[in-house]
Order: C-alpha cells, then sequence, then structure tokens
C-alpha cells in the first residue's frame, strides 16, 4: 500500500472513531470508554512486561492509587478532579518510583513477588480503612467534568488514549525505548555496552505506575465509585489476559487485546459465569499457539511469503 | 571409537565452530587446547548435545549421537567433568557420587566403583557425609572427577580441569588424569593451559577462532617452535 | 514506521467500534422487560442461584398461571454483577440502555446497590431492591428506587427487641467488614446502647475461616449472645469453631444476622452438631407460612426442583417480580413515572407478608418495605420460632 | 494470658499446613525453575476430590485423601507436560501461565462444585482441655500430627530415595544432572505432580476444618509464595521453618492488630525480605 493511500485511509478511520458516539447508543459508548480505559492500562502494563520484561501485578493496584487519592481528595477537600486526577497519578508514580527503587536492581521473579506483595497489601489497606476508603461499600466520587455526559467522557478518554499510546510509541522509539529492549533482550550485553539497567527499569517502571494512575483516577471519575475490587488479582488478570491475547512486546498488541476482550465480553455476557474462564482458556491457548497473539498471527499472515523459515543452531536448553 | 566430523555450529547469527574434525582412539588422552573464545566450550556443549549441529557428525562408537538429549548421550558411556567443578553443593560428597552412578548399567556396580574412587580420593572418604559446597576448590575438582567416573565412562570429558586451581594442586589433580590412562579410559581434554595438556596428553588439536589449526602427537607439538611461541611465551 | 504502527492500531479500534454499533441495533420484541442483577459469579455466587429459581416460578406464575400482563409476555433480563459494585454499575447500565427494560429488580449486596441506584436514578428507571440491607438505599430519598425486602435498621430494631424480651445480659458483636456487616454493626451498638445493654465488637476480615484468636478475645469477654454478623461460609466455620473451643452453645448463644446461610444445605453438613441452638434471622421458615402466596410458592418450587426451598433469597426475588409486574399492570404501560405512581400505591400479597411501600421522605422508610422478620432457633435440627411471639412456634432453649 | 498460648499453638497447627504447601512450591521451583502461581488451586482441587469421594462415594476419609492425592498428582504430571513444560527456563512466561491457569482452574471448580463451601466429613469430633489452658478442636490435633508426619515424610523421600536425590541435583545444576543420565524432563512432570501433590494433600487435610471454596485457593497460593521466600528459594528447611514462622505472626498479628489486616502480615514480611535479605532465611538468590 502506498503511504498517500495510509494517510487517507488513516485520515477516514480517524475519522469514524471521533463520530462514535454519534453511531453507538448509551450503553456501547459506556462499553467504548472502558475498553478505552482499559487500551491504556494493558498498552502501560506492556511497557514494563513487554519492552523490559518485568512481569509487575501491582499495575492494578496503581490504578487503584490513583483512582483513590483523587476520588479521596476531591471528596474531602472538594477539589476539582480536574486537579486531584493528577495529583492521584503522581502518588501513583511516586510510589511506582519506590518500589522501583526498592526491588528493581533485583529484577526478574524478585519484581513480581514484590509487586504481588504490594499489590495485596494495597487491596487489603484500601478494605480494611473504610473510614477513609469506604472499604468493599466504594467510594463515591464527583464527576470529572462536573456535569455527566458520556459522550464528553467518550472524547477525553479517546484524547487521553491517543496521547498516552502516542507518547508510549515515541518512547519505544526513542534512544529510551531502545535500552528497554536490549534490557530484555539480554541484560548481560546490555550492561555491557553501558545501559543501566536499574535505571531503565526504573524509568519505564516509574512512568507505567503514573499512566496507571491517571487511568485509574480518570476511570473512578466516569464510573463515579471506585472499589477495593479494582486493585484485585482479576482485574490484573484481565489487564495480562489483554496484553497476551493482542500480542505482548507491541504497541499494537494491548489495543487489539483490550478492544477484543471487551467486545467479546460483552458478547458472552449470558455465560456471564464462564468469560473468566473463557479467557483463560483463550488466553492458555494463545500462549501455547499463537505466543504473539493477535498482532503476530496478523503478522504472520501478512509476512509469511517473504519471511523464509530460517534454520539455526538452537539451544536445546535455554539456560 | 569417538569422531567428530566436519563440525559447524552456529550461536544465532555468529559461525563459531568452522568444518571441526577431530578424533580420539580407544585408550588415549587427547587434548583440544586453545584460547579463550576459541569455540573449545562450543565444541564441548555441542558433544554434550546441548547444541544442534547446523551440520556434521560426531559419532561415538560408529554411532550417531549429535541428535540424541544430554542424558542418552551420558548412558551411552560419555562422562563429563565440567569446567568450574559444578557439583551438587546441596548434596553430600557421598549423594553427588550416588547421582554420578546414575545409569542402570553404572548402578549395579556402585559398591565397586566407589571403592576405587576412595582409593583414587581418599580425601572423599574422610568428607563423604559432608555438605560438597563446604569442600576447598581441589577437593571439589576431585569431587567432580569422581563423580563423573562413577558412570563408568568410555569417554571422559574433561573441560578446563586447571581452572581456578592452585598449581599444586593442578598437578595432583593431573596425577590423576594420567592413573586413568593407565586404566585404560579415553579421556578428551579441553584445555586453555597448553602447557599442562600438552605434557598429560598423547595427542592434540590446536582450535583458533573455531577452526582446527595444528594436530599430532604431543610429544611433538611440545617441540613446535610456533606453539610454544604462541602459547608457551617461549 | 511510526504511521505504519499507528495505522493497524486505527485498524484495530475501528473495525471494533463498527462490530459494536452493527451490534447494537436490534430487533425489537413484543414483551415487556424486567431486568434483574444479581450475583452469578463471586463469593456470593449462590444468590444467583437462588435468584434463578425464583425467577423461574415467578415468571410460570405471571406467564402461564396469569396469562402475562397487558396481554405481553414478561421477559426477563439477568445480569450478573459478580458482587462487585463496578461490574454492577455496567450490568444496570446496560439493562436500561440496551435491553431498554421497563423495571429493575433484584441485587443482595448492598455495595452493588449503592452503585446500582445512581445509575437507575440518573436514567429515572424504577428499581426494586429485594435483599440490599444497608439503610442508605432508601434514606438516600431517590425517587425511583424502593425496597421490599429487610433493611438493617429494621433487621436490628427486631433483634434488640428479642434481646430485651429474652433478658441477655452480655452481646459480643462480631462483624465481617464489609458494608453490610460495618452498617449493621454500628447499628446494634446504637441500639445496645439505647437499651444500656454492655457489648463489645470484633471486626473480622470478611474471607476469613480462622477464628481462634477472635474467639478466645469473646471467650475472654464472657458474653451470653454473639451477634454474628458475617454472610457465607465464614459463618458455618464461626459456629463450628465457637463450639471446639467450648463457647456456644454451652456459654453463649449464637444469632447469625443474615439468615441464609443457617438455611443453606451444607450447614449441617458443615457445622454439625455445633449448629444446634444456633438462632437466625429469617424472613422464612420451614413450615410456618405467613400467606397464600407462600404456600403456592412452596409448592410451585417443590414440583419444579424436587425439593424444599433452602435459600430464602429464591422467594425474595419471587416477591419484587410479582410487585413489579402488579405495578406494570396497573400503571397500564411501561412508562416509568406510571409504574413509580403505581408502586407507590402497591397494596399486594406477596410471600412474606402485605407489601405496602413507605412514603415518609428523608427517612430509611421511604419506599421501603419491611417484611416481618422471625428468629428461628435450630433445635434438634428444627427450625424453631422463637420470635417474635405472635409467631412463635416453640420457646428459646439456652446451653446450660 | 492462655489465649497467647492458644494463638501460638493455633499458629503452629496452621503454620504446618503452610509448611506442606509451601514445599509444593519451593520443590518445584528448585526442580524447574518454574513459580507455580496456580499452587493454591490444586490445594482446592486436593480438598474438593477429598470430599467428592469422602461425602459422595461414601470412601473413609483416609482412602478419600489418598485417591485425591494421586488424581492431584496425575493433573499436576498432566498440567507440566502440556502447558508448564514449554516454558522451561523461563520463569517469567512459567509465572504468566500459571497465574492466568489459576483463574481457569477457579471457574472450572466453580462451575463444578458450585459457590457453596464444601465440607468433608470431620474425622474425629470434640474437642480437648489442652493442660487446662483452652479447649482445642481434636480435628486439628489430628490434622496437625499428620501434617507433621507428612512433613517427616517429605523429608525422608528427598533425602532417601533416587527422586528425591534426583531432584536435588537437578535443582542444584539441570545441565550437569542431564548429563549425569538423568531424564530432566522425565523428572520434571514427576516433580511437578509430586510437588501439587503436597498442596493437594494440605487441601484435603485441612478441609474438614476450613472447608474448600472456589476462590478458596488464592489465600494459601499467596502465603506459600511468603513462606518459600521468608525460608529462602529452595531451602526445604526454610519452608518449615518460615510456614511456622508466618503461622505465628499471623496469629498474633490478629490478636493484637486487627484481624482484618491477617493477610496482610504475609506480604509485609514478603517484601521486607525481599528488601533486606533477599535470600531468605535459609535459601541463596535465583537468577
Amino acid at each position: 500500500m502506498k503511504k498517500s493511500n495510509k494517510n487517507l485511509l488513516l485520515v477516514i478511520f480517524l475519522g469514524i472513531v471521533v463520530c462514535l458516539p454519534f453511531l453507538l447508543d448509551d450503553y456501547w459508548l459506556h462499553v467504548a470508554i472502558l475498553t478505552l480505559f482499559y487500551v491504556i492500562m494493558a498498552s502501560s502494563w506492556n511497557l514494563l512486561a513487554g519492552y523490559t520484561g518485568q512481569v509487575s501485578f501491582a499495575h492494578a493496584a496503581f490504578a487503584a492509587i490513583g483512582a483513590y487519592i483523587s476520588g479521596i481528595l476531591s471528596v474531602q477537600m472538594s477539589i476539582s478532579p480536574l486537579i486531584t486526577l493528577l495529583f492521584g497519578s503522581v502518588i501513583a508514580a511516586i510510589f511506582g518510583l519506590g518500589l522501583g527503587l526498592l526491588c528493581l536492581k533485583m529484577g526478574g521473579i524478585y519484581l513480581s513477588l514484590t509487586t504481588l506483595g504490594f499489590s495485596e497489601i494495597v487491596h487489603i489497606i484500601i478494605k480494611n480503612e473504610y473510614e477513609i476508603t469506604r472499604g468493599t461499600m466504594g467510594l463515591e466520587v464527583p464527576n470529572l467534568l462536573g456535569f455527566y455526559s458520556k459522550t464528553a467522557y467518550f472524547y477525553i478518554m479517546l484524547l487521553v488514549t491517543f496521547i498516552i499510546i502516542f507518547f508510549l510509541a515515541k518512547l519505544i522509539k526513542s534512544d529510551h525505548g531502545l535500552k528497554f529492549k536490549s534490557v530484555l533482550n539480554d541484560e548481560l550485553a546490555a550492561s555491557s555496552i553501558g545501559i543501566d539497567t536499574v535505571k531503565v527499569r526504573v524509568i519505564a517502571f516509574t512512568i507505567s505506575s503514573a499512566i496507571a494512575g491517571f487511568a485509574g483516577g480518570l476511570y473512578g471519575h466516569y464510573l463515579l465509585l471506585i472499589t477495593p475490587e479494582m486493585s484485585s488479582l482479576s482485574q490484573m488478570f484481565m489487564i495480562l489476559a489483554m496484553t497476551i491475547i493482542g500480542g505482548m512486546g507491541t504497541l499494537s498488541g494491548p489495543i487489539a487485546g483490550a478492544v477484543f476482550l471487551q467486545v467479546l465480553s460483552e458478547y458472552i455476557r449470558i455465560f456471564g459465569k464462564f468469560h473468566l474462564l473463557l479467557f483463560g482458556v483463550i488466553s492458555l491457548l494463545v500462549i501455547k499457539f499463537a505466543p504473539g497473539g493477535i498482532v503476530g498471527l496478523y503478522r504472520k499472515i501478512t509476512q509469511s511469503k517473504t519471511d523464509p523459515l530460517k534454520i539455526e543452531t538452537q539451544s536445546k536448553y535455554d539456560y | 571409537m569417538f569422531e567428530v566430523i566436519k563440525l559447524n555450529i552456529f550461536r544465532g547469527e555468529i559461525h563459531v565452530l568452522w568444518d571441526v574434525s577431530l578424533n580420539v582412539e580407544e585408550g588415549e588422552i587427547v587434548a583440544v587446547i586453545g584460547a579463550n573464545g576459541s569455540g573449545k566450550s562450543t565444541l564441548i556443549e555441542t558433544i554434550l548435545g546441548l547444541l544442534i549441529p547446523k551440520s556434521g557428525n560426531i559419532k561415538f562408537f560408529n554411532k550417531e549421537i549429535s541428535n540424541q538429549p544430554s542424558y542418552e548421550i551420558a548412558r551411552m558411556g560419555i562422562a563429563w567433568v565440567p569446567e568450574g567443578r559444578r557439583i551438587f553443593k546441596n548434596m553430600s560428597v557421598y549423594e553427588n557420587l550416588e547421582i554420578g552412578s546414575y545409569p542402570r548399567r553404572a548402578r549395579v556396580n556402585f559398591a565397586k566403583n566407589i571403592k576405587w574412587i576412595y582409593e583414587l580420593f581418599p580425601i572423599l572418604k574422610t568428607r563423604a557425609n559432608k555438605s560438597a559446597g563446604l569442600l576447598s576448590g581441589g577437593e571439589q575438582q576431585m569431587l567432580a572427577i569422581g563423580r563423573a567416573l562413577m558412570l563408568e565412562p568410555k569417554l571422559l570429558l574433561v573441560d578446563e580441569l586447571s581452572l581456578g586451581l592452585a598449581p599444586k594442586i593442578t598437578q595432583e589433580v593431573f596425577e590423576v588424569i594420567k592413573e586413568l590412562r593407565r586404566r585404560k579410559i579415553t579421556v578428551l581434554l579441553v584445555e586453555q593451559n597448553v602447557d599442562l595438556a600438552l605434557k598429560n596428553s598423547d595427542r592434540c588439536y590446536i582450535l583458533e577462532t573455531g577452526k582446527v589449526t595444528l594436530s599430532g602427537k604431543s610429544s611433538e607439538l611440545i617441540k613446535n617452535k610456533e606453539i610454544r611461541k604462541a602459547y608457551l611465551g617461549l | 514506521m511510526l504511521k505504519k504502527r499507528f495505522f493497524s492500531i486505527f485498524i484495530s479500534l475501528v473495525i471494533t467500534m463498527l462490530l459494536i454499533s452493527s451490534i447494537s441495533i436490534m430487533a425489537q420484541e413484543e414483551t415487556i422487560k424486567i431486568g434483574v442483577v444479581g450475583p452469578r459469579t463471586g463469593p456470593a455466587a449462590a444468590t444467583g442461584v437462588a435468584f434463578e429459581e425464583g425467577i423461574e416460578l415467578a415468571l410460570d406464575y405471571i406467564n402461564t398461571t396469569k396469562g402475562g400482563i397487558l396481554g405481553k409476555k414478561v421477559e426477563v433480563i439477568f445480569e450478573d454483577t459478580g458482587g462487585v459494585p463496578e461490574k454492577a454499575a455496567s450490568a444496570i447500565e446496560k439493562l436500561i440502555t440496551r435491553d431498554k427494560v421497563s423495571i429493575v429488580v433484584g441485587e443482595s449486596h448492598s455495595s452493588c446497590a449503592l452503585a446500582e441506584i445512581e445509575i437507575a436514578n440518573r436514567y429515572e428507571v424504577p428499581f426494586i431492591i429485594a435483599e440490599a440491607w444497608v439503610d442508605e438505599v432508601t434514606s438516600k430519598g431517590y425517587k425511583w428506587i424502593f425496597r421490599a425486602g429487610p433493611c438493617n435498621s429494621g433487621v436490628v430494631d427486631n433483634i434488640i427487641q428479642w434481646i430485651v424480651a429474652e433478658d441477655f445480659k452480655k452481646i459480643m458483636i462480631v462483624a465481617e467488614n464489609t458494608d453490610w456487616g460495618l452498617g449493621i454493626k454500628k447499628l446494634s451498638e446504637e441500639g445496645l446502647q439505647k437499651e444500656g445493654i454492655p457489648y463489645n465488637s470484633i471486626i473480622t476480615a470478611v474471607e476469613s475461616q480462622e477464628y481462634y484468636t477472635e474467639l478466645n478475645k469473646i471467650i475472654d469477654y464472657a458474653p451470653d449472645l454473639i451477634l454474628a454478623y458475617i454472610y457465607g461460609f465464614g459463618v458455618h466455620d464461626f459456629i463450628a469453631q465457637a463450639n471446639e473451643v467450648g463457647l456456644s452453645p454451652a456459654n453463649a448463644l449464637i444469632l447469625e444476622g443474615a439468615g441464609p446461610p443457617s438455611l443453606w444445605p451444607e450447614f449441617w453438613e458443615n457445622v454439625g452438631e455445633a449448629g444446634e441452638l444456633e438462632c437466625f434471622v429469617s424472613a422464612m421458615h420451614s413450615k410456618v407460612e405467613l400467606t397464600e402466596v407462600a404456600k403456592r410458592f412452596r409448592e410451585d418450587y417443590a414440583k419444579k426442583f424436587n425439593r424444599e426451598p433452602t435459600d430464602y433469597k429464591s422467594r425474595s426475588i419471587y416477591n419484587v417480580l410479582l410487585i413489579a409486574a402488579d405495578a406494570i399492570e396497573r400503571a397500564g404501560s411501561a412508562d416509568g413515572e406510571e409504574i413509580v405512581k403505581a408502586l407507590e400505591e402497591t397494596e399486594l400479597e406477596v410471600a412474606s407478608g402485605v407489601v405496602k411501600f413507605g412514603l415518609e421522605p428523608g427517612t430509611v422508610k421511604y419506599h421501603q418495605w419491611q417484611p416481618p422478620m422471625l428468629i428461628i432457633q435450630w433445635q434438634n435440627r428444627e427450625q424453631v420460632v422463637v420470635f417474635p411471639k405472635e409467631a412463635a412456634t416453640g420457646e428459646l432453649k439456652r446451653g446450660k | 494470658m492462655s489465649s497467647l498460648f492458644v494463638n501460638i499453638f493455633n499458629g503452629i497447627v496452621i503454620g504446618t499446613i503452610y509448611a506442606l504447601s509451601a514445599l509444593g512450591i519451593s520443590l518445584i521451583l528448585g526442580a524447574m525453575n518454574v513459580m507455580n502461581f496456580a499452587h493454591g488451586e490444586f490445594y482446592i482441587f486436593g480438598a474438593y476430590f477429598s470430599y467428592f469421594f469422602s461425602r459422595s462415594l461414601g470412601f473413609s476419609p483416609l482412602i478419600a485423601i489418598l485417591l485425591s492425592l494421586g488424581l492431584i498428582f496425575w493433573i499436576g504430571f498432566l498440567v507440566e507436560k502440556t502447558l508448564i513444560h514449554s516454558t522451561y527456563g523461563n520463569l517469567m512466561d512459567s509465572l504468566i501461565i500459571t497465574f492466568i491457569l489459576s483463574i481457569v482452574l477457579q471457574n472450572i471448580a466453580l462451575i463444578i462444585f458450585g459457590p457453596y463451601p464444601k465440607k468433608p466429613p470431620s474425622w474425629i469430633i470434640g474437642s480437648i482441655n489442652v493442660l487446662d489452658l483452652f479447649y482445642y478442636s481434636s480435628q486439628r490435633l489430628i490434622t496437625f500430627i499428620v501434617a507433621v508426619l507428612l512433613l517427616i515424610l517429605f523429608f525422608i523421600v528427598m533425602n532417601k530415595t533416587w527422586f528425591g536425590k534426583i531432584v536435588r541435583a537437578i535443582s542444584a545444576d539441570r545441565e550437569v544432572a542431564s548429563l549425569m543420565g538423568i531424564n530432566c524432563d522425565k523428572v520434571n512432570s514427576f516433580s511437578f505432580g509430586f510437588g501439587v501433590a503436597l498442596a493437594g494433600v494440605a487441601g484435603a487435610i485441612i478441609s474438614p476444618i476450613f472447608g474448600v471454596t472456589p476462590m478458596g485457593g488464592v489465600g494459601i497460593g499467596l502465603t506459600s509464595v511468603v513462606v518459600v521466600v521468608l525460608g529462602g528459594m529452595g531451602s526445604f528447611k526454610g519452608c518449615v521453618i518460615g510456614g511456622l514462622l508466618l503461622g505465628i505472626i499471623e496469629n498474633i498479628g490478629v490478636a493484637y492488630i486487627s484481624s482484618g489486616y491477617r493477610n496482610i502480615f504475609g506480604f509485609i514480611i514478603l517484601i521486607l525480605i525481599l528488601l533486606f535479605r533477599p535470600s531468605g532465611l535459609f535459601g541463596t538468590t535465583i537468577k
């Protein structure tokens, strides 16, 4: 396809996305807004897991931190959510930075376990400090705009999603992005060519925490209710499943995964009991048979002709 | 009995071994020497079935083994004394030797073999119930050799025996290799220490950047001026 | 390169959005749609099963026996909340905006109900809550929200009256850390304080299965009655362990404040002999029926499922569906305003009594109908109603 | 005062169960370099099977436990063959796969066994007066004794049998072990089966006390991971001591701080350990 054709199509698609509120009814607009939230969450988690190889289990917890900080500030201090949202994001970033500095030098499994512990601690504290967080009852928070409009919210989410994805794309293309990738591929090699792997990881971790915190705040001020469920492991599972099904380590993967799973879960609503099971099974199948996810499959189909199979000396054991 | 024929190995995109061929006859001690990065460890890993060759054959008693998994290769009678010893530190000395005799063929002769190992390395007998991680470097090397010998090997691959050992201890350990020659155990010695390797082997191959550049009787090679200059600094 | 990435991003986004919009246009059917919200998954999925049974019986009655309402069949759409407020909010949003239901009923989680009433109120769709007890549901005074089921303060009133009548001396409150548990604990404390009865309270984690530490604190306090506000299987463990440490029923009785867990089929399997003399709050008794509808419900239930109803939540949902159908019929249309007006004038016999919603604005009684609650004690594995006195089938038995 | 005793004693009893389950994780981690996140789900399936065999089919508790033990072993064996096998050497992949597996197994349990709690019959009823200080359930005491016996059995298997020795050798150095003629892949399937069977048997023997629910494995799974880190990855002795320690800390913590925070103590310990002594009490760090 020629470049000009692509640009034209791009403009058309952009136009359609922008027009979505006029094409969808209220309910599907609601689904679209939630989808955008998951797009942000999965994309920013992917920055960690897909690009620097750190499987963090605290991403949902960071979103919850952002949401609760923003929610509590806006309820108790009556500050506009537009300002508290930023506070939430900053606090999530600070937590991310702290956690990153504390455990990233160990990396690998230790990072996963520490983030898991952190996530559970956040979850338990939110549930138990009901005087501040209202526990499982959920915290009612004001609307971001002061009035309720799904269309307006959709555009805000869309704008934020585009900015974040654009930022992530730039980041991945930049020197930093190359550093991320080299950290993922070979830590030893990365450090031998002078990349401070710890610093790179801490940067990635902080950025993704900040994004999660911001997204969490937006989500909370949209639903008008924040509950501890936001920081639960099943929420984390959704983010993880979306990234994996879409394709880890690619920019479009998490987006495709989030959209696919959100829409799928609407279609299988009648099988409410089974949808987590189904997502789990799909994820396992994807890992087993199509490790590249949706994006990987797409690339395989479109590029299979040009890419001859290479047979190389391989290691039977990876370690 | 043991042949490597025109072996080509890639690691990722990098061509590491180029048409490497060598052979070892029964009862011989053959050394492969080369500097760091010459492809020695790649050669060992391929023989042990850890890497799949792009082309070439490895034959052991005329049987192709390059497509066999590691444990089958071990069961056929190729034992390995790894570089850096790599003993099972969380287990006792005795247990290490037990694991060495895991293949059924060797297990039936366990009592006989362990007696022999204890004769060879009396120190291992006195430390039998001690955790292997607590042994000194030399003792660990002895344990690594003992463990490999428990397998009743037909071919013993010895990888960088001298690495990280005091010269005196290295000498002691090489005495054992000589003892093996008397016992008619075939040994393939991969060494960085050229002097030691040449003095303790029958024949020798020299590996440089993935190619065999020179081979011959050790007793002759040791007199070779080029080698003396390049490797022994004389 | 970057553009290429964006290109594929847009494709994936847009194609799915298009898919969404094409599906959203659905054929309209000639039925009256009633939405039900409740947990079908998650820790309280048991309630979902009870709801399903109740819905089936109610639909059989409304559509088959009565032949529908306003000449149309009633269709129920049951959305899962998973017991999670966000999911609950999504579920009711879907029922209202996509399925275009005339009225929503159901719910058994207070936290979910609180999220749902905001949305029902925003979209101005009537919503009758069956089993979410937290007071705020009605005390918020939302025009569109009704509750035909117990509220915490109503249940607590009952319990306090019973405590006074039976002359308990020292009370221990054990509450799980949920909205319901904390809410009912606070109300109980206030009630006991008013009556001047000494009490103490402990909060436990909602997923807990281990109560030895709590029980030892209770032993140190030496109460003669324990109010156990724990929902779900946790209360089985609590009862069994209280017996193991020699607390109940020998030294103190336990009143389980929720009800269904003491009636679940697994109750006796889980608690063993420790269940003897346990008391619980319930809107339903295995033998005593308050109304004709209750008899009909029991017979239909036994016919349909070949066993006795155990979880009274199947009856709660049955009740609210009858109330909803009755209101729509009297309203003469599916119009929200009309239905609310009809609901406010409801006077209908259901399985737990005659429904009449309170109309005092600004109080918990606004749009609230509290079914009579019984306090029942297990005596030799038989349910004995011990309170209120007018419905009692036996005397309260104490441990010693 | 008596409540302090009962808390510590109870902590020890629960701690042995933690230890038993954690040994399974430790075994799998050591032998295969796989962090099994779905461990808690094997624990609940162990409990469910023993419930099924004893309640529904009427077997005696001992037979029910043995049957469920065998069943869990083979399920673990198959799971290893189909799912875990491809992740060798990649700890992150195994983490992700087993995390997803845990969600899948929870939902399978929900569909098969329903949301209600299931409790196999007690082996013994009543309680015992301990030293005139407190009453303690006989069932718990028996469970404790069985758990201790199982722990002893585990150490005998690991130290005296070929299987145990091979697993330990593989944990120390997989490559060398395979060059001693050990077929590591085969051993892996067995060790995974054996490891999850430990969780299964822990679930089976504790279920008459606590009952079992589809989500009931999450807590014990996470707790087992905490115990493994606390004791030191790769150290079996560490698992036992870590399990007992965590059991006692939790019970004391609940008694003197707040029971809502029962599960938080483990995670705080986890983070502290990872920060100040990543090797745990007795272990070594892993790659």
